[in-house]
């Protein structure tokens, strides 16, 4: 099979094909068109699936990639070459996240056709989705950096439409915004750093970054004091940063919940919180290059961990849903710090998966009790017995539960975070982060089963209030919860996505750790066919237009390279330091989790401990205000710097600029203004037009005969000149 | 008798006389009688060149596209007649001063 | 003999029809006489072995061009046409007068006096070839023309009578009153 | 130049003959030739338009279970020629108001312009006046002259009821003309030539070999052209400009006397004409069946098969007079420009298309193989 503009062009265009017949047509297709978004992204998903079964099933070599260009604009002059290529670029690992955010995204779509159902806004909502959902697929399928950059933004604009889809609530526009100009930050630095990359190669194509990484053609450069590298890998992780939400522009990830929930659920798993993680795994032979690993690493830290705290205290169930999304997106940012780049890859697939599930649930419950505030629910077990399955699968997962997939892909990130802090010889400071780290995860365990019982056990807090409160009859059928069904667009999405948090499809073992196979000898495919960019292949490689057939041997690798494995395979001298940091890292973390757990039946089911906000007043009143954050950067950074400034700007540009430059120049112009109405007034309007209306009246004088209106003399005229002319040939 | 000469005179008289008519009536439909005239007499001259001077067709491929754009004039002259006359209840000629309704 | 029957007959058909249309007083009348005029140009045509040219312009004068003439002369003749049917000549300004027909008459000297000078040095300059009487058919050397030499021409005339079917209907459609 | 009855004539023996008579000289007897042939055409042409009006009374009533004329003559049959004396000892009247020189033109138009359609008819092999190289379209064009003819006798009349009918009579010929020249256009392509002769002679004696069943877009251009026909000729159901109820009697209202019967006679005419060149076209001509030369006796075949086709469909157009009732006028110009002429152009395309695709092969020869 050869691919070729038509078997990869679908995946992103369907998609967009449906935003824009949806935002031009939308509102007089039927329902719409909530089904030709979904059917697109299905579409998506089924060209999606080829290229992800090609790679898996030894189509091709474990590290072929498929690399296609077209110029999208030529310059060039002479010598002078400004030639800008678009493409595509399609390895291993876009093949996964292909499938994972366009099958993800079906489901979320499927979902939302009905959790939008009757809403208002159902019609701009699935304007922008498929957008949303197209900008992430060409991001991915992006070859370059500058047009990543171009999705990335779409995709910026597409979460402000979405969280900010209910524009009356004012609260919805103030998170749109704050999500907006967040981001912002992280996109100037971006976009900075892509620009310099630029300046130093004359191309942003991943290809030509490796090549120049393999040859060496950034060292010995230098940017404001610091090395090419350190700058550019800065830059662009400070980029990744703002998009995926981590430790100081954080902010906007919490707030973005205001939106419906089915689009929480896509900017929260599959879609824009990734691309942060993904152009850090794209660029991570930058991010070794510029040294810059350990700051990732403690930014990721400190994310998993604050994120985590905070959750801990949240009440709506979404918060507390936003915030594990933070502190997970801290756990894979931690992963690409501590070279555990396969796992932390891993880590965006399976929670992608859990996420999306998790959040769709709570959009189910949501949706069914018209409630979001965790006390006020409970005992929804009985009502929700499907959303419940499936939220209890995916808590099990995100918890790190043995068996599940997110204890595989945690675990292994922690593993390589304990190597990377006590083994590793590294700083003695950096030891740090594994401790976070696995804080965090016991942390998670805690917040996770605490949602799950405030909402699902104990008594139905909800049903008795409704009973008490006639006010809530606005809500039409709000009074009574309604015995969930299967249906395929409520839960059916659901339980489809709880059964991919079983752990064994990603490590094709029970527990990620070589024992129990599942799969027979294709077990670790995801550790086979998902590794850090080797950058001396890329030396050299050649450019192909998307006419050519691929010229690079698809399978020059022998199949036979799916052998059994344990543990980490590495080309890490450390092997042994490195698989029993592994083994402690396992049983840490699954003891960790568990006792998590454990505290969490304890205080919110069996009631024998109290809920430690009534212990520790004060600490709780700090995770509730997040840490001040938002209080920091209004009340501080902007109210006492930025405003400050913009006065200091204010009063440069009355006092100064206006004062001067502005008046000045009128009284200037004044004096002009005096000479020239006198050079008006005698020279221009006497002579010259006074004159020419004098010199046309005599004009008109002689033209008023000769040009009468009247044809007949016209006709004369014609014939008499035609014969004097012929009068005076000489023939 | 019959010769290029004989076939001139022809055509120039109708063309003085289509001129004549242009000039002389005020009326708009009868200058478009004049106008056809002059064209026909003009298509006559090529026919008659055709035949006694150059020994190819040209002269009848010209005449004919000559008859074509005299239909489609008279077409649209006679729509534009009409259309005149429905605003200023007249076809004189000298009443056509306008450019626009 | 036969052709120079035909060639009389026509010339002076055309010439009396030409000068008819020219001092009729009647509109209609001078429709009438143009079309005498435009059949004797098709018998002039026939004499010059124009068959194909001869009967288009008996096909597009007579079929549409006089019959258009006519009806716009009706159309156009005024509310109580009917009553005062041939007072086209009630209209005699319109018709022209004495200023205007000499005018013409003098234009038309002048027209005539260039044209003869014009004329007297073309006739003898001009080489013409000795022709006999055989009359090849020209439809097929016609049609080889059309779409071979000027085929372009052939097509922007088709264009231009589409334009000018559409627009003459566009511009003589009634308007709604109001 | 064109295949005339005197060059048909000459490659006979007797013609030496004759010329010999006239002492060598062929003007002359070429131009006597054509007198005695005129003459004898259109003497048989006013017979059968005389015939043709005896005919439709004969015709209408056997529709209407009636008896017709049947005192003048066996069976009524010089009725016809009692009529035409009457309508010439007629007062000739004018109206006061008229337009005398139109007056007196428009009928003499429209005989003029069916009469001279009958120089390129073609009766038998040879026996035709000229065998014009553009015949279709020169008959197409003057017969264009019975428009102008109707038009001025309507006009000259200077009445309602006969202005009425002629603007109606000319708008309805100029109009139907269209879709009748292009359904002709089309059985040219066919042909390859205009002229009657090449016409007749590309088609055979028998039905497979006709025009109208030599493609699927000719068959359909037979009754396109037989409708436009029916209308050019003023015939019911498309008889608006002589809607006896309506327009008293349309544009020769104020006609009487043998100008009356020249309108009336012209009608007759042309519509045996458009019979004659609907045989001539689509139905085979005078070919005889089997056998494709014109040597001189069988040309009496020829003619009388040329004659029994064309004067069937006589019959048919009385026939349909008889039977369908009239249109409004916004439908019979609804049925020209919005059926006819978009039809007409469709089986010209197809034609031509036809010709290009299977090399000109009808659809007998494709299906029975060539002959």
């Amino acid at each position: 099979m050869e691919y070729t503009v038509g078997s990869i062009a679908p995946i992103f265009l369907s998609p967009v094909i449906a935003f824009v017949i949806n935002a031009f047509l939308g509102r007089k297709l039927p329902r719409h068109g909530d089904w030709l978004a979904t059917l697109s992204i299905f579409i998506s998903f089924i060209f999606s699936a080829r290229i992800f079964g090609d790679f898996l099933f030894g189509k091709f070599a474990t590290d072929y990639y498929i690399h296609k260009v077209f110029t999208w604009f030529d310059l060039s002059y002479g010598t002078q070459i400004f030639k800008v290529d678009m493409g595509i670029y399609i390895d291993n690992m876009s093949a996964i996240m292909l499938l994972m955010v366009s099958g993800v995204a079906t489901l979320i779509h499927l979902f939302s056709t009905w959790y939008m159902d009757h809403d208002e806004k159902h019609g701009r909502f699935f304007v922008f989705l498929p957008l949303f959902t197209s900008a992430m697929l060409g991001l991915v399928l992006s070859d370059n950096l500058f047009s990543l950059f171009i999705f990335w933004e779409i995709m910026g604009f597409c979460s402000y439409s979405l969280i900010g889809i209910y524009n009356k609530k004012e609260k919805a526009g103030d998170a749109s915004l704050k999500a907006f100009m967040t981001t912002r930050v992280g996109d100037v630095f971006l976009l900075l750093g892509i620009v310099a990359i630029w300046m130093v190669l004359g191309s942003v194509a991943y290809v030509d970054i490796y090549a120049a990484i393999a040859e060496g053609k950034f060292t010995g450069l230098s940017v404001l004091g610091i090395s090419f590298a350190t700058f550019s890998a800065l830059c662009i992780f400070l980029g990744a940063m703002g998009k995926s939400a981590q430790f100081p522009l954080q902010v906007w990830l919490p707030d973005a919940m205001m939106g419906p929930t089915p689009g929480s659920a896509l900017i929260h798993a599959a879609t824009m919180v990734t691309a942060g993680v993904w152009v850090s795994l794209r660029m991570y032979p930058l991010m070794v290059l510029g040294d810059i690993t350990w700051f990732i690493a403690v930014i990721g830290a400190i994310t998993a961990f604050g994120a985590a705290t905070i959750a801990t205290v949240q009440t709506d169930i979404k918060a507390v849903l936003a915030y594990s999304t933070l502190s997970q997106l801290g756990y894979m940012i931690l992963g690409v710090g501590v070279g555990s780049y396969n796992a932390a890859f891993m880590h965006v697939i399976t929670h992608a998966m859990f996420k999306a599930c998790l959040f769709l649930s709570a959009g189910s419950i949501i949706h069914s009790v018209h409630e979001q505030e965790m006390p006020k629910l409970g005992g929804l077990r009985k009502y929700l017995p499907y959303t419940h399955f499936a939220m209890m699968c995916c808590t099990l997962a995100i918890a790190g539960i043995p068996f599940f997939s997110g204890f595989v892909s945690k675990d292994r990130i922690l593993g390589d975070a304990l190597y990377y802090g006590f083994m590793a010889g590294q700083n003695p400071l950096l030891a740090i982060v594994p401790i976070l780290g696995f804080a965090g995860a016991g942390l998670t365990a805690f917040y996770m089963f605490r949602m799950m019982f405030l909402t699902f056990y104990g008594e139905n807090k909800a049903h008795h209030d409704d009973h008490g409160h006639g006010h809530h009859g606005d809500h039409g059928h709000g009074h009574e919860i309604h015995h969930e069904h299967l249906d395929a667009r409520q839960n059916v999405p659901l339980l489809i996505l709880s059964v991919f948090t079983l752990g064994f499809w990603f490590c094709g073992t029970l527990t990620g750790q070589g024992f129990g196979k599942v799969f027979g000898s294709k077990t670790e495919w995801f550790k086979i066919l998902v590794e850090a960019p080797k950058v001396e292949k890329f030396v050299n490689s050649p450019r192909e237009p998307f006419s050519k057939v691929d010229s690079k041997p698809e399978a020059h690798l022998e199949h036979a390279h799916y052998h059994h494995q344990t543990g980490y395979a590495g080309p890490n001298p450390d092997e042994h330091k490195l698989h029993s940091a592994h083994t402690i890292g396992a049983i840490a973390s699954i003891i960790i989790a568990f006792s998590g757990v454990f505290l969490a039946f304890l205080m919110y089911i069996k009631g024998s401990v109290k809920p430690w906000a009534s212990r520790f007043p004060g600490f709780t009143k700090v995770l509730q205000n997040k840490y001040y954050f938002d209080d920091l950067y209004i009340e501080v950074i902007i109210k006492k710097g930025l405003l400050n400034l913009n006065k200091g700007l204010s009063w440069f540009d009355m006092g100064v600029y206006d004062r001067f430059a502005v008046d000045g120049w009128a009284t200037v112009n004044r004096w002009l203004f005096k000479a020239s109405k006198w050079f008006d007034n005698v020279v221009v309007d006497a002579i010259g037009v006074d004159g020419t209306g004098v010199a046309v009246n005599l004009f008109n004088l002689v033209l008023r005969i000769v040009q009468s209106g009247k044809i007949q003399f016209y006709f004369v005229m014609l014939v008499m000149v035609l014969a004097s002319y012929i009068w005076t040939l000489n023939i | 008798m019959m010769s290029l000469a004989s076939y001139l005179i022809i055509s120039m008289v109708l063309f003085v006389v289509g001129l004549m008519v242009m000039i002389a009536r005020k009326n708009i439909v009868a200058i478009l009688l004049g106008i056809e005239l002059i064209l026909n007499a003009a298509a006559l001259n090529f026919v008659a060149y055709s035949r006694y001077v150059t020994s190819n067709l040209d002269g009848h491929i010209f005449s004919l596209f000559i008859i074509v754009v005299a239909a489609a004039e008279a077409a649209v002259g006679l729509a534009i007649v009409i259309r005149f006359f429905q605003i200023k209840e007249t076809i004189h000629v000298d009443e056509a001063t306008q450019l626009r309704n | 003999m036969f052709l120079q029957f035909l060639f009389i007959s026509s010339a002076i058909l055309t010439l009396a029809c030409t000068v008819a249309v020219l001092v009729t007083k009647n509109l209609m009348h001078s429709c009438v006489f143009l079309l005498g005029t435009l059949v004797g140009m098709a018998g002039l045509y026939a004499t010059l072995g124009a068959d194909f040219v001869a009967v288009t312009q008996i096909m597009v004068y007579m079929g549409g061009v006089v019959i258009l003439m006519l009806f716009a002369v009706m159309l156009t003749g005024g509310k109580d046409f009917v009553s005062r049917a041939q007072n086209l000549l009630g209209l005699p300004a319109s018709m022209g007068n004495k200023w205007t027909y000499s005018m013409g008459i003098f234009v038309g000297v002048v027209f005539i006096l260039t044209n003869v000078k014009l004329l007297s040095s073309i006739i003898k300059t001009t080489p013409t070839k000795t022709i006999g009487n055989d009359f090849p058919s020209t439809v097929t050397q016609l049609g080889h023309l059309l779409v071979k030499d000027h085929v372009l021409a052939f097509e922007i005339s088709s264009v231009l009578l589409l334009g000018a079917l559409v627009g003459a209907a566009i511009i003589a459609r009634p308007r709604k009153q109001n | 130049m064109n295949q005339t009855v005197v060059s048909y004539l000459a490659q006979y023996e007797f013609f030496d003959f004759l010329v010999a008579i006239f002492k060598n000289n062929q003007s002359l007897l070429s131009f006597l030739i054509y007198l005695i042939f005129a003459l004898l055409i259109v003497g048989m042409c006013a017979t059968i338009g005389g015939l043709g009006t005896y005919a439709e009374r004969k015709i209408s009533a056997d529709i209407q279970a009636r008896i017709g004329p049947n005192r003048v003559g066996p069976y009524g049959l010089l009725q016809f020629l009692a009529d035409g004396v009457k309508m010439i000892i007629k007062e000739d009247i004018m109206p006061a108001t008229a337009d005398k020189m139109l007056f007196y033109l428009a009928p003499l138009l429209c005989l003029t312009g069916v009469f001279a359609t009958l120089a390129v008819l073609p009766f038998a092999g040879g026996f035709i006046m000229t065998d014009l190289n553009v015949g279709i379209f020169y008959l197409v064009a003057i017969s264009s002259l019975v428009g102008v003819g109707v038009f001025l006798g309507g006009y000259a009349s200077n009445s309602k009821w006969s202005m009425l009918g002629g603007m109606r009579g000319a708008s309805q010929i100029i109009s139907y003309e269209i879709p009748v020249t292009i359904s002709i256009l089309a059985i040219t392509l066919l042909a390859g030539g205009m002229g009657f002769g090449t016409i007749v002679s590309n088609q055979g004696g028998l039905p497979h070999q006709w025009f109208m069943f030599h493609n699927p877009f000719a068959f359909l251009a037979t009754f396109v052209y037989f409708v436009g026909a029916l209308a050019e000729t003023n015939r019911a159901p498309f008889d608006l400009p002589e809607a006896e109820s309506e327009l008293v009697s349309g544009y020769h209202t104020e006609y009487t006397g043998m100008r009356f019967g020249f309108f009336a006679l012209a009608e007759y005419i042309e519509v045996f004409v458009v019979c004659g060149v609907a045989t001539a076209l689509f139905l085979g001509g005078y070919n005889i069946p089997g056998l494709d030369i014109d040597i001189l006796p069988l040309q009496a075949i020829q003619f009388t098969i040329f004659m029994t086709k064309t004067l069937l469909l006589y019959y048919v157009v009385i026939w349909i007079r008889w039977t369908f009732p009239r249109l409004r006028v916004d439908q019979l110009m609804s049925i020209c420009w919005k059926y006819l002429t978009p039809i007409a152009i469709f089986n010209l395309v197809g034609c031509a298309i036809w010709m290009v695709a299977f090399n000109g092969k009808s659809i007998a020869e494709l299906v029975f193989g060539s002959h």
